[in-house]
Parts: structure tokens; C-alpha cells; sequence
């Protein structure tokens, strides 16, 4: 089981980061979707404003709120604005 | 399939087999095709489409659910391409099979709508590739949900 | 051609064809069917679709005119059947190609809006072919312009 | 040149008189569309209800109104309400 959750970024997010994918360490307490936004947000300044405009999924399903607690091994999607059509 | 995100090309010729398999008095069928950037020095040629394919096939399911309830109707198609869709191309196709056409307009509309601001789906201009790197080339980035260029 | 009356088969396909060749991010299509009669003892299996040629036609090309100036529509297609249409089969095809979704919606609205109420077009319904006269038989008419039938 | 004009009859105005084309004579001192109408629906009483809600046509033409005279050799075409689509 790993300790970490896996962060995936699209459009302007995987731009900002550079990636995709990013594993993000769990601490032993546990991590808050809001502290994991905080965090992503420290560690990448171009990420801040989309992450502002963004939506959350936890295992594809959209967060209710960001006071989930993310578990080692959840998904953790970063969805800006959607532009399709 | 009612629902397909695809890299395969769409045409509303496929879109009619499936609409008109079913009774119904109006079809109406939405294409939006990818626009050429009229601004200046723009080299776009094509977008290059991104999903988040879970979630996307989820809502584009329920929208097709919605349909069928809210405007009675008896077929619908929710298709987006994905991957790089030149301009010209067609990179999305609605349409709904309803007893009338007041009903089917509204579905088709209430479908492209929807599904331009609910399902994760991203577009990214590409340009065209350059052999000698000019003095100044526009820089293709990603298009934000406001663009005017979308259709 | 932009504005047909036709006795051959109309598709949606072949508007794409058409709608395709020009640009625009947009392209709306409507298709109208000829619907089965649902009241009771009802035998009817087609429309039997009549015109004023010359005056429909005069009307089709002023629509034409007046959705390129009002929608900004690149290209579009007013096409109507005539003579037999059968139940399923398509009796009118409007469609446009605009830059935008919004103008497209609109002017195919437009279109088969006006087409249905200014254009000297009508319809009478055609029963089944009746070998041995039953009991009782349903009589076709001519379906007013109100007739809740129509798509 | 003939003394008549031609009145086409389309939908329920034809039912109605069970013919699409009916020839109709002009007099010497000519014929106003109002009168042809009132002419045709003495003639033909099941039409009445059908002539009060059409539109005429001369030549090809939507009729201003029911003061314009007609010639002999012209067309006159009755329309019931559109029910195209």
C-alpha cells in the first residue's frame, strides 16, 4: 500500500506542474483535500490561480467539500474550467 | 452508443443511422467543428482534445438520461473526439430524436450547452510545426472555457 | 442547392455534404418526419405533400437570404419532399452553418418556423391500400396547419 | 386571349371543389379579386369556410388586397393555411 495519494493534473494544471501525475505523500495524521490544495499550491506558484477556478475528484467522483480526508492510494483529480465542444 | 469519446473522425451521417432508428417526428443534430484563429499570427491548425474519461463517460450518461426524461426523447448522441482535431473537422455531435421540434431543439441545445461546462473535456491549440524557428511565433496554449473561438 | 423541392429521398447526410463545404464552428440541422397517426382505427402510412412551385420556391430563397443576413450564416439548406412521403421517412430538411452555436439554433428555428407557416407547402393523409372495403374506415383529409401530428 | 382567368385551387380549397384548376369568366367590365371570391362562394358553399382563411395569389404574387382587378389570362391561386414539415 503506498503512502501517497496520486495527484492528477489536467489542461492549465498539468501545464503549470509539468506533469500529469504527481504522487503526493500522505502524512501519518492523514491529509485534508484542503491541505493537499494548500500544499500543491506552496510547491507550485503558477498553480495557484487554477487551482482557485478548479474542481476536485476523489476517485472520480466530485468532492463535497474540502474537508475530505484523502486515504494513501485515492486518486485526487485537478479539473480547471471545462472547455470542450 | 448514445455516449462515445473517440479519436475516430465524426460525421452527422453516423449520427442520422442512430437517430432515425427510432420513431420520432424531429431530429435535430448539433455539429461543432474547429474554428481557424482569426487572430493575427496565429498558427493554430488544430486543437488537441483532453479528458478525464471516468467522470466525462459518467456525465455524458446522465445527460443522456436527462434527455430522455425532460424532452421525451427516444434517441440521443453525445460524441466527442478526442486527441488532435484539425480545423474544419468536426469535434463534438449532439442531437435528439423527440416527437416534436420544439422539444428536440431544446434537447439538442440543452445537450451541447451542458456538456461544453459539466463534462471534464479540454481542448489545447497546436500549431503548426516549424522546421526554422521564425522570429516570433505565436505560442498555442490552452483554451479557457470563455474563448470566443469556441463554437 | 441551397432551396429544394424534391421527390427523392432526403437525408441528413447529404445537408452535411452541403453545410460542411463552407466554414463556420456550428451546424444545426433539423430533420421533420412523417409521424404515425396515433388515434384509434387510424390507416394512415403517408403524406401525400403538395406545392405551389413558383411562389414556394420565390419564399424558400427570400429564407435563404434573410438567415445569411440575420444569423451571419455561411451556408444552409431549406429542402422539402413532395408527393408521397411514407411514415419514417423525412419530409424537410433545414439546417445552417453559422460561426457561433447560438446563431445556428437560431436560424435552423427560424427556418423550419417559418417554412411550416409562409410557405405554400401542404399535406393530406394517405390511408392503407384497401384490397376488400372494410366495416368501417378511417377517412383521410388534409391535415390543417394546427394538426398536432406534424413534428 | 381568353375572357376567363385561371383559378388554381390548392389542399382543402381543392377538395372542396374537387378540381385544382377552374376557369372563370371575366366580364366586359372586368372582375375584382373580391368579387371572384364572392363569386366562388356562391358557387361552391362548402369552400366558404376555406376562402375566409387563405391567401390569393395573382401571377405568382401575394395580393395587397382585394380591390386589384384582374385580366383575362391571369392566375389566380386560392391558399389555405401552409401545413409543409
Amino acid at each position: 500500500m503506498p503512502r501517497s495519494v496520486r495527484v492528477r493534473l489536467f489542461a492549465t494544471a498539468r501545464l503549470a506542474v509539468g506533469r500529469a501525475v504527481l504522487p503526493w505523500p500522505v502524512p501519518e495524521h492523514g491529509l485534508r483535500a484542503r491541505e493537499l490544495v494548500a500544499a500543491l499550491e506552496q510547491a507550485y506558484p503558477r498553480l495557484a490561480p487554477t487551482l482557485r477556478g478548479s474542481r476536485f475528484l476523489r476517485n472520480d467522483r466530485y468532492l463535497r467539500d474540502l474537508d475530505e480526508t484523502l486515504r494513501p492510494g485515492d486518486e485526487f483529480a485537478v479539473h480547471p474550467p471545462y472547455g470542450g465542444g | 452508443m448514445a455516449v462515445r469519446l473517440t479519436r475516430r473522425p465524426l460525421t452527422l451521417a453516423e449520427a442520422e443511422r442512430r437517430l432515425r432508428a427510432r420513431p420520432g417526428g424531429a431530429v435535430v443534430v448539433f455539429a461543432g467543428r474547429v474554428r481557424r484563429d482569426r487572430r493575427r499570427g496565429s498558427s493554430v491548425v488544430a486543437l488537441e482534445y483532453e479528458v478525464d474519461r471516468v467522470p466525462a463517460l459518467a456525465r455524458l450518461r446522465a445527460l443522456e438520461r436527462a434527455a430522455r426524461r425532460r424532452f421525451g426523447a427516444s434517441e440521443l448522441v453525445l460524441w466527442h473526439r478526442l486527441g488532435r482535431v484539425r480545423v474544419g473537422e468536426v469535434a463534438v455531435v449532439v442531437g435528439a430524436t423527440c416527437p416534436h421540434r420544439v422539444e428536440a431543439f431544446d434537447a439538442a441545445r440543452y445537450l451541447i450547452d451542458e456538456l461544453k461546462t459539466t463534462v471534464p473535456i479540454w481542448k489545447e491549440e497546436r500549431g503548426r510545426p516549424v522546421r526554422r524557428p521564425p522570429r516570433r511565433r505565436a505560442r498555442p496554449g490552452v483554451r479557457s472555457a470563455g474563448s470566443g473561438r469556441a463554437p
